[in-house]
């Protein structure tokens, strides 16, 4: 076993973390957080996570960026909205974890073939691609980019599938799918004028 | 501009030097307002003498310096500019009456709530410092002298609820040797308190210190106690209130009635049908029945929802036979309507406990062995339901329990506050169940508050009989095992904050520590008495530090909690200042309510009958020999709204006449 | 007729001027607590204090208009909760017609308004602030058909 | 009564029986269906964790779009209802997301305005059609058969106001409506995992095995859901869950297959051909008919 040192410096915090998490949509009331840990008793995931939401939420008001983004936990989120129903002071917690997990994968804060950010990414391309998602590709993508051995290992369900007439590989696409660019352009550029 | 009213000879205005104070609060004002500069300006305008700064307007030397300037340049008006005239208006009229000046020769001006303390703009909050100060200028030359209406009070005083708090401020009053109305709606006084086993932190009985209270109140000669019964009509004014009671039927001739309780044994019902509403539920009473042993009154009730002879008229009416001697029983009692006259009113109308039902995931009301706190006190009460043995609803005797803190309080979901009480009683009640159980007890909590003399001693003694508690707020109460040692259990959910995980314990008993509430008709109340309420629901008294149990309306007080959570030292303290303020008025015999009502001037009134369907009050009749409305200035409450309805301007309220608002109108608005 | 410095040229500059007329009950203390919890409240505002809103008689309004209010704002107690039983209710009826009457004179629906708002409302009595200065202030300086004065003498005896 | 049909990427892939068994059930209560002209992928709850803003306008599309055919829309899927109904409310709650999201939608020759209700299959069957309506249509009641509701999380949470978050009951009383026997399901709202089984198999699994497991534990001989994709992960791994513990079969069917089974509609076409776990043992067990 080996020592770490866990002590925090206040050269540790991010202020400009902790800033951006109580405004962004969402995060509005987030030092209102009670620490109360209704959060994590309500979430289905929090038996797993490193951090119960509870911390989260709190490492991320005082700005504690690098425990929060590289935490396992915001990639657990299974997005139920139990904490959020929950929560005595209406924070927005599963909301946050979407902000969160968009901060980390822009900010490349996750392990080397983490399927879910490769998954967000491929969703993602594959939507602005062809308007629609064909879950059969969305899949075997996702597989590609994780490990090929995975894939072998799920064969027999995609045959189970197959057989069950569940998986099809013909292309899903709509008619206009330049207006799905025109929107996510018009987004970007948007985006850019009110510096979001 | 209109044309100017004609004004009744009895006042005529002397000609104004004016006198111009502008307070700095400290910093409260000059931090944000330019005081200097609103003084200099105020001095430029048209007939002001004087006009100073200074720290504290309201301060001993504050109001010297303004008696000093009236003696030294024979000042006549006034114009303090400062705080919400609610705060200090009095306190600088009585300045002009000490400099035998008529009090109202004056006009505050609120550039503190309204001014410096909303708007961060120096200059522009200055500017508009500058425009009120000029309005009450202008305004206050216009001010004619006017006489307060000084009006006798009752000594009567009327209590409203008769729990604790009312019980508490009943006594007090009663024994300084005045009248007083205790209205209570239940059969019986003794609200919550009566209902708790033991007291925190001392954990002395409660029956033991309540009861002894509740039969002097019964038994006291000053004290007309009337059990049954609501208010449903209040008139009047400070000093001289008209309310009407209803006394619903107990159906029992309250004087013969002598709580022998044979009646109840005689009951065709040989035993209890009805959910006992003193033990919540958790036993039967019959339908004719007394709440509880230490009831006061000790008379007993019939509930005609239940009796056989009210719902078929096929009763043997066994009860009426048990008490043939004495004839108590009257099935035929009808409701009974008092009238009486009061000098003051208090209000203990008390709270309601939080309906677990309204947080589904814990679980009350789907799971037998969840309760609330207040069922517990009677659980382990040894006058209760079980003479004080812990059995469960399924018959089983609990090896484990777990509390559960801030049900209903501190919940953006549910209420918003915190209930003040319930990490005690639920410190206490972890003391009682172990005691009782032998169980092991967990405290789920999200911050343990006990502030409050001994309570953290209280505290560190739970911890020494080694009660767990869990910091964190639970989640959800299941029955749904996950782990084989979790059958047949209801299981706990909560993260354990301190640990940083989620932990799940089962447990055989819930406690639900269930936080106060307003009063369902919280609101009635409220409109009833002419009082304001928090946006909560719970009643407000006039000023959070300095009048904690006074209301906006004169002669109206309340304590308890009524008011806010609160526990019973802090109740029965207020209860007892309640009472004071009440004596105070009531020995002082008489009060200054203010002189704003209307006049009506004779000369211009063309007798149109416009303004009496205008007053609520019924203030306005015409004399019919002179075809003019007249005022009944002790009826007329002050509103002013004839004088706006009168269409020729013949009606005027005092110090809000046409003329000064349209000064102040005119001064807010012109930049001079 | 007046000069409020207010009153610029291009419209950017415009700060309107609203007279408010509080009950002293109900809105006059929901300003106070607004006061005492140190909300941010634009300084456009002048609060004239009456008993009741009921006391507001429509001349009061004409004549704030008259003396350069850009906006006027009544504030009274909720219904059912008067002070003085129904002075409220008065006040409304009043209010409805004078606003009928006053649209005849051109002046915009939004710089004449009656708001309930309790004595624990300093929130709502914010956002009421807020909301009014901010439609005052585009709709831009009072501009009446026929001159102040005139409409004063006109219209005040109908009132 | 006509509705947008908005079948979402799922009904089209894992989902078929889903669609297949909606539309019949549909179909038997006469409501008029008219698919989504030209609908796009709603981008589910994944997109928003890569880019939050973009996954509006893109969901946003749709609610243009029915609102230009003058139809609410109806979105089956858990997922897709969650999220139109989620860029509804934050378009309201977010100045800079409604600018944001309209400024799209004219780059495309839209004009929202926002007069679109977002409606789910178990909303209008439970109010506006209504459980004795449906219990009158019942031509072959589902007698004797004991169905565990299982209504996942995004119906019912956050923003779904047809139903009680906690403990929702639509599913139950249609069910009781189609002649089925609803057993208390504790675990009704609690997360299958969504996505977490591809990602991270064992923690997905230890989830699909608790709802599972307690369903047989309360008797159920079937779980009705109302999401593709709780839907899929409950039966195909089952597999794996039984090589866990003891081997468990347990039919996961669309609350719409009962339905649309009850009200007559023919046994092969309603999606049961894609089943994994076969429903007919049971149904035969209970003397349903189910050829």
């Amino acid at each position: 076993m080996e020592l770490k040192r866990t002590v925090k410096f206040e050269a540790d915090r991010d202020p400009e973390f902790a800033y951006w998490i109580s405004h962004t949509v969402g995060g509005e009331r987030i030092r209102h957080c009670l620490q109360c840990g209704m959060c994590s008793g309500a979430c289905p995931l929090s038996l797993y996570m490193d951090y119960t939401p509870r911390r989260l939420m709190h490492l991320s008001r005082e700005g504690f960026k690098e425990e929060v983004l590289s935490s396992f936990s915001i990639w657990l989120c299974t997005c139920c909205y139990a904490c959020m129903v929950e929560c005595p002071k209406d924070i927005n917690i599963t909301h946050l974890m979407y902000a969160l997990k968009e901060r980390a994968i822009r900010e490349k804060f996750y392990p080397k073939r983490f399927p879910i950010p490769v998954m967000a990414r491929e969703f993602a391309h594959m939507l602005l691609r062809s308007g629609r998602i064909t879950e059969s590709w969305l899949v075997l993508r996702i597989f590609l980019h994780c490990s090929l051995l995975r894939l072998f290992g799920m064969s027999k369900l995609g045959i189970k599938l197959l057989r069950s007439k569940r998986l099809r590989f013909a292309h899903e696409h709509i008619e206009r799918r330049e207006e799905i660019k025109k929107l996510a352009e018009s987004v970007r550029t948007a985006k850019e004028r009110m510096a979001l | 501009m209109p044309e100017q009213v004609t004004t009744s000879e009895n006042s005529v205005r002397d000609p104004a030097r004016i006198g111009v104070y502008v307070c700095h609060c400290g910093n409260n004002i000059a931090a944000t307002i330019a005081v200097d500069e609103v003084a200099q300006y105020a001095a430029g305008l048209n007939k002001v003498v004087v006009s100073r700064e200074y720290k504290y307007m309201c301060s001993e030397p504050g109001q010297a310096m303004i008696e000093q300037d009236i003696r030294d340049h024979g000042l006549n008006r006034i114009v303090v500019a400062s705080c919400s005239p609610l705060l200090h208006e009095r306190t600088f009229r009585e300045v002009l009456s000490r400099s035998n000046l008529n009090s109202f020769y004056f006009q505050m001006v609120n550039i503190r709530e309204h001014a410096s303390w909303i708007h961060d703009n120096r200059a522009a909050a200055t500017e508009k410092a500058k425009d009120l100060v000029r309005a009450a200028v202008r305004r206050v030359a216009l001010h004619r002298p006017l006489e307060p209406r000084r009006v006798p009070i009752d000594p009567a005083v009327l209590i409203v609820g008769g729990g604790i708090a009312g019980i508490h401020a009943a006594l007090t009053i009663a024994n300084a040797g005045k009248q007083v109305y205790l209205v209570e709606r239940e059969p019986t006084i003794g609200g919550h308190m009566a209902k708790f086993d033991k007291t925190f932190p001392t954990l002395d009985c409660a029956a033991c210190i309540l009861t002894p209270k509740m039969t002097s109140v019964g038994a006291h000669p000053n004290i007309k106690l009337w059990t049954y019964s609501e208010v449903m009509k209040v008139d009047g004014y400070v000093g001289n209130y008209k309310v009407t009671i209803r006394r619903n039927p107990r159906y029992i001739i309250e004087d013969l009635c002598i709580g022998c309780q044979e009646c109840i044994t005689a009951c065709v019902y040989k035993a209890g049908k009805v959910d006992d509403e003193f033990n919540l539920g958790l036993s039967k009473r019959k339908p004719i029945y007394l709440a509880f042993p230490q009831a006061v009154p000790q008379k007993v009730v019939i509930d005609p929802e239940n009796c056989i002879e009210f719902k078929s008229h096929r009763c043997k009416k066994t009860c009426v036979e048990a008490c043939a001697e004495r004839g108590a029983i009257d099935l035929n009692q009808k409701e009974e309507i008092k009238e009486i006259t009061v000098g003051t009113v208090i209000l203990s109308t008390g709270f309601k406990t939080f309906d677990p039902r309204r947080r589904p995931n814990y679980g009350y009301g789907r799971f037998q062995n969840v309760y609330t706190s207040l069922e517990v006190e009677r659980l382990i009460n040894a006058s209760g339901p079980t003479g004080g043995d812990v059995i469960l609803r399924d018959g089983t005797r609990p090896q484990s329990i777990g509390i559960i803190h801030c049900v209903g309080s501190r919940d953006h979901n549910t209420n918003r506050w915190c209930s003040k009480v319930c990490c005690m009683y639920s410190l206490k009640l972890a003391h009682l169940l172990k005691e009782h159980t032998g169980a092991e007890i967990y405290n789920f909590y999200i911050d343990m508050r006990t502030p409050g003399k001994n309570y953290e001693d209280f505290y560190d003694r739970m911890l020494d009989e080694g009660v767990h508690f869990v910091r964190g707020r639970v989640a959800e109460v299941s029955d749904w095992a996950a782990h084989p040692s979790e059958k047949g259990k209801l299981i706990i959910r909560a993260e354990d904050t301190l640990a940083a995980f989620v932990r799940r314990i089962p447990v055989d008993m819930v406690v639900l520590s269930v936080g106060m509430e307003p009063k369902e008709d919280a609101h009635d109340v409220r409109r009833m008495f002419n009082v304001s309420c928090s946006s909560d629901g719970w009643l407000t008294e006039r000023h959070p530090k300095l009048a904690p149990v006074n209301t906006l309306t004169d002669g109206i007080f309340i304590c308890g909690a009524c008011q806010g959570p609160k526990d019973i030292p802090e109740t029965v303290a207020q209860a007892g200042a309640a009472a004071a303020e009440a004596l105070s008025l009531i020995s002082a015999g008489c009060i200054d309510l203010e002189p704003y009502t209307a006049k009506v001037m004779e000369e211009v009134c063309c007798g149109c009958k416009t303004c009496i369907p205008m007053c609520p009050y019924d203030a306005i009749s015409v004399d019919e020999a002179k075809q003019k409305a007249c005022v009944n200035e002790v009826l007329c409450k002050g509103c002013g709204t004839c004088a706006a309805a009168c269409p020729s301007g013949s009606i005027e309220q005092n110090f809000f006449e046409d003329e000064e608002i349209f000064e102040e109108i005119a001064g807010v608005l012109t930049h001079a | 007729m007046h000069e409020n410095p207010a009153v610029g040229n291009e419209k950017a500059a415009f700060e309107p001027l609203i007279a408010a007329f509080f009950c002293n009950w109900c809105t006059y203390i929901a300003a106070d607590l607004a006061g005492s919890s140190r909300m941010k409240i634009p300084p456009n505002v002048r609060v004239v204090r009456v008993m009741c809103s009921g006391r507001v008689d429509p001349q009061f309004i004409l004549d704030a208009f008259s003396e350069g209010a850009d906006g006027v704002l009544i504030g009274g107690c909720h219904p059912g909760d008067c002070h003085y039983q129904e002075g409220n209710y008065k006040t409304l009826r009043r209010f409805r017609l004078l606003k009928r009457m006053l649209a005849d004179m051109g002046v915009e629906d939004d710089r004449i308004r009656l708001e309930w708002i309790s004595a624990s409302e300093a929130e709502r009595f914010r956002a009421v602030m807020n909301d009014m200065v901010e439609k005052v202030r585009a709709l831009g300086p009072l501009k009446l058909k026929p001159p102040a004065e005139v409409f004063a003498e006109e219209v005040a005896p109908h009132a | 009564m006509k509705f947008a049909y908005y079948p979402g990427c799922s009904l089209r892939g894992t989902g078929r029986a889903y669609e297949d068994s909606l539309l019949a059930v549909f179909r038997a209560l006469d409501i008029e269906l008219e698919e989504l002209e030209d609908w796009n992928c709603c981008g589910a709850t994944t997109y928003l964790s890569f880019d939050e803003l973009t996954s509006y306008a893109l969901s946003a599309r749709n609610l243009a779009i029915a609102e230009r055919m003058q139809l609410d829309i109806v979105a089956p899927c858990a997922a897709c209802y969650l999220v139109l109904n989620k860029t509804q409310h934050y378009m309201h709650d977010y100045p800079h997301i409604d600018q944001l999201v309209r400024g799209a939608l004219k780059s495309i020759g839209f004009d929202y305005k926002d007069r679109v209700k977002v409606r789910h299959p178990l909303d209008i069957l439970w109010h506006d059609i209504g459980v004795e309506t449906i219990r009158s249509k019942v031509k072959a009641p589902l007698k004797g058969l004991k169905v565990a509701p299982y209504y996942g999380c995004q119906i019912v949470r956050p923003y779904a106001t047809f139903d009680d978050q906690y403990a929702p009951v639509s599913m139950d009383r249609l069910l009781e409506a189609a002649g089925a026997e609803v057993v208390s399901y504790p675990l009704k709202t609690r997360c299958c995992g969504g996505s977490q089984k591809g990602s991270l198999p064992e923690i997905g699994l230890d989830l699909l095995s608790y709802l599972l497991i307690e369903a047989k534990k309360c008797g159920a001989d079937v779980i009705a859901t109302a999401c593709p994709l709780c839907q899929f992960n409950l039966e195909v791994f089952q597999s794996e869950v039984g090589s866990r513990q003891r081997p468990i079969s347990m039919p996961i069917v669309y609350f719409t297959q009962l339905l649309a089974l009850a009200l007559g509609a023919p046994f092969s076409d309603i999606g049961f051909k894609y089943s994994v776990v076969p429903i007919q043992p049971v149904l035969r067990q209970k003397e349903i008919a189910c050829a």
